[in-house]
């Protein structure tokens, strides 16, 4: 007792005799905006997804999500106002056992801190890298969280309410995307959309499937779809752009233009990679991650990023991606305190080995865009000017595994 | 050995060969692919045959590859065609056995392989082993014949851990199911 | 502004001076790290410590330091001599302050660092920013003066997240306590 | 329907008419006795610890324990009949926020399956790597769980009888060594020992504090230890050798001495690492990883393992640890299928560049024992002849951020 009583002396002693003394438990909290250049990067082994400025190559904050061997889709949506994020998320009782829960999560923007859970069905599709898992309709009050059991489904939550309105169950088709203020868009295994409408009280309204509008056998869409205003741009394997307008009463589809001619098929370039589609909507700029590789390719990470303007369809420019390798080691050269042994490695690697390429993009929707072009053999992040395509800056220790780049 | 078998093996059958009259045996694989998964959708099924299966005729001579298509903890053994994964060979398993600690789901994707050796191509089913975290060794990823999520029976992105205490996925196994064509 | 001063701090000063007049600095550095904690085993203190504090007297200036030494993203910086883990100015934080979404532990643990600048030592309170998984950013291991685990105070293994929401510990940051002499 | 019957049918055609087939839903289970080579290696970025037979170099199993952010401390402990693993796990409700559990898993050694579960109070302590965290009585039947919150306290779980005892509070006193069937010893702050003994319910007898047998101030001992027979044997940061005899009623210190001679003090050669100590109880050698360091280097990674003949107290044979930095080179250009550059890169990087040396060393028991040595930057694996300290072998891919070695 004796002993605790010194203890406690010396403590307010060393803190308050020892007069020169910094605030103790400061928590640094987001601005009420995002950032022009932010972007979100979500990891599969570190299991969060992570905020980076663009301008400054720095982390902001991070959102812890899931569990080690489940919890693969972390795709955070986020409210019009920018004031919250949703998440959807899967947890054991015991880790990797135990009971299962799955939840929605509503997250303060600017805190990053928790303010609410809604329960949902256990019923969450689980894939890699997670395109197209969840959805909020356009007024930012609903939110479509997409099942697989492998039974397909859609769960809504209403955001605002805080509470699950229904599951709907979605036979053979599957993934989600807006597609205007009560209504949500699938596709089905036959090539088809299912538009999923609800009502006022986010149930049920009715679903409808359209004619199949592609051939999932012979040139299958790739569920790594962008969206420019009204319309989702969808790109087949073999580089056909299929678009869907969801402005109307009535799904409207646009006749498919190719991105590659007969050049490019030559030289056997095509798309790939995780996230290998992004758009600039005030210029109608879309960007294309490609590589050149055989049939089957399509999850190869890109050495290029194609640039098509939408209006002419035309390709108007070509921007090279640094090979991550190269960066990889010259971030660790650099870190290391070598930087002259950084450049020279990193111009050796990029000129004596393949590029191994880049798995994910992302393009920022202000008037000054940037490309984030995200790597993960090695994990890499570079951001690029959006425009001329140079090289604007390295971002170093980006994560371990990325899955998905997400825009606030 | 017709005799034994039960009804419902010579009706399918017949349900069978019509179909691959019908169709190009392309479009039949995938048909059987669709179909397989489509059965999975009743995880009651494969799992009763989990527990009961006995194989009848052993899976193709991989003794006389050379090389990595004959090793199952290369990437490029030919079993692994069509698979996204952590190889299960290297991880405390096999190519058709789950580690310890794990539980195999019944629930699977499918590819279509050919065996270099004897030519012929085999429906491989590419079973998860679930509840343990990610092994982290050999990780291998291939395509051929691999279609979106919404091609939910082809597709590998999907965590296929379903039927299973838990959708944890740790490894994958690449099992022969059957031959693809019918002899 | 002895006046408006608690009867405790004036009676914990005394107690300070006479030990600090029995001991060498060394010692006394010690034993006051070991003090610090042995009080955080009173989590309440410091909790409402966290809360009430104002920096009346601004932390040494690095504005003049060169280098590596000045800069809180890098784990030679001058207040980085006893820390693991972290560095919290690379994950959305600084050199005091946590990264959203965290929360601050009161409890610490100590170390005594040389200012490059002004040549004093300072005691830096290391506090873990918990409620995150692992940033993985700027990991710097440094252990002047650092003790094993049983010496609970002067140890850097530890997570340090105690009192907090949550025991996960994402970085770590150095907060100038105070100065380690007596002027 | 129809499609569903179809759909059926289908699927049986598959899997019988298609006449070849293996069988579905195999899983491998361990045999009854372990290896002699095998250990595991425990990993607090993967949540697991991990099996390997050092013979052949193959992973054999895994178990996932804790969560992301928490469950730094992954320590099992094995029943003396090789029958069981137990480990003390933390959960949270949400990952890593909600309600926390703690809890005792019992695993079956061979399904590597939880067959029990114990709470246990949400004390647990929680640091890297973990040495030292949690004991097992000598005759396998009383778990102590080290708790830190920060007051100390042991928890006692009863493995046999699936309960929690009780839990004893030990102020001062930290982790915890097995020192007899029903007893524990503790290292306290001020250089003592506690030891911490039970009665047959598991409830505490007595605690009894030695006199202070080293200076924490001056010369702190590592938590390291190594236990031959009844001695515990520690090290100092200086390098001096404390031992305790924990086979008689009371606790029994040897007389200090020294690792290193004035030579190697010259040359500054002190004990460093994670897991700096192994012993070989049949021929009494001592293994102890070292570096050239200055004061307060104790956490560097060594470059070589010193042999020591415990009956001689002398240095009867230096190691030296390859560069993990060259095994990891070598083995992605070997993984990526180019030997003979593997090979040039290795004897390059060990020619060239400085060795970032090993973080934790294991010998195993038998006659004919390897040293397993783990590096943590970058993650490697090297097997030694434990005699000859020749490398046996180096085994790829043993995780991401590797913590302790255990034998089973």
């Amino acid at each position: 007792m004796r002993i605790r009583l010194l203890v406690l002396l010396l403590a307010l002693a060393a803190a308050r005799a020892g007069s020169a003394a910094e605030a103790v438990g400061t928590v640094l909290s987001l601005p009420a905006r995002p950032g022009a250049h932010w972007f979100w990067l979500s990891d599969i082994l570190l299991h969060r997804t992570a905020l980076f400025d663009a301008d400054s190559g720095s982390l902001l904050g991070t959102i812890t999500s899931g569990s080690p061997g489940v919890g693969f889709v972390i795709a955070p949506l986020f409210s019009p106002d920018h004031r919250e994020i949703y998440l959807a998320e899967t947890y054991y009782s015991r880790g990797v056992r135990g009971e299962r829960t799955d939840v929605v999560t509503v997250y303060d923007a600017s805190t990053l801190l928790p303010v609410a859970e809604v329960e949902i069905p256990p019923h969450r599709a689980e894939y890699f890298p997670g395109n197209a898992a969840n959805a909020l309709s356009d007024d930012g009050r609903f939110m479509a969280v997409f099942d697989l059991t492998p039974a397909t489904s859609v769960s809504i939550v209403d955001v605002q309410e805080r509470r699950l309105t229904t599951e709907i169950r979605t036979p053979g088709c599957s993934l989600v995307y807006a597609a205007g203020p009560r209504r949500f868009l699938m596709l089905c295994s036959n090539g088809a959309a299912l538009s999923v409408t609800l009502d006022e009280q986010g149930r049920e309204a009715r679903l409808e499937r359209s004619a199949p509008f592609f051939d999932p056998e012979q040139d299958p869409l790739t569920e790594k779809a962008v969206r420019r205003g009204d319309e989702w741009l969808f790109v087949s394997f073999a580089g056909v752009v299929h678009s869907v307008d969801v402005g109307g009463e009535v799904l409207r589809f646009g006749a498919p233009w190719s991105l590659l001619d007969d050049a490019d098929r030559r030289a056997s370039w095509r798309i790939g990679g995780g996230q290998h589609l992004a758009v600039h909507a005030a210029t109608g700029r879309l960007y294309v991650l490609v590589h050149q590789g055989g049939p089957d390719t399509h999850k190869e990470p890109g050495t290029e990023v194609w640039v098509y303007d939408l209006q002419s369809r035309r390709r108007v420019q070509r921007i090279a991606m640094l090979s991550p390798l190269a960066s990889f080691v010259g971030q660790q050269l650099a870190a290391a305190g070598r930087p002259r042994a950084a450049g020279f490695a990193e111009w050796l690697i990029a000129k004596a080995t393949p590029n191994p390429g880049v798995d994910r993009i992302l393009v920022t929707q202000d008037e000054h865009p940037v490309l984030v072009a995200s790597a993960s053999m090695p994990p890499t992040v570079t951001i690029h000017d959006a425009l001329t395509g140079e090289v604007v800056r390295e971002i170093a220790e980006p994560g371990l595994a990325a899955s998905l780049l997400f825009a606030p | 050995m017709t005799a034994n078998r039960p009804w419902i093996d010579r009706l399918v059958e017949g349900a069978a060969r019509q179909l691959a009259r019908r169709t190009s045996r392309r479009g039949m694989l995938a048909r059987l692919g669709a179909a397989l998964v489509g059965a999975a959708a009743l995880p009651l099924l494969p799992v009763a045959r989990a527990a009961t299966e006995d194989p009848r005729m052993p899976p193709p001579d991989d003794s006389k590859l050379e090389g990595a298509v004959g090793d199952p903890t290369s990437c490029a053994y030919w079993r692994h065609c069509a698979i996204d994964g952590f190889l299960c060979a290297c991880c405390g398993g096999s190519q058709n056995a789950c580690p310890p600690g794990t539980e195999m789901s019944p629930v699977t994707w499918i590819g279509t392989c050919r065996h270099p050796g004897d030519g012929r191509d085999y429906i491989i089913s590419y079973n998860d082993c679930c509840g343990q975290s990610l092994c982290l060794r050999c990780r291998c990823t291939r395509t051929e014949g691999e279609k979106p999520v919404y091609f939910t029976s082809r597709n590998n992105d999907l965590l296929w851990c379903f039927g299973t205490k838990s959708r944890a996925v740790h490894c994958s196994v690449a099992i022969v199911l059957g031959v693809a064509t019918r002899s």
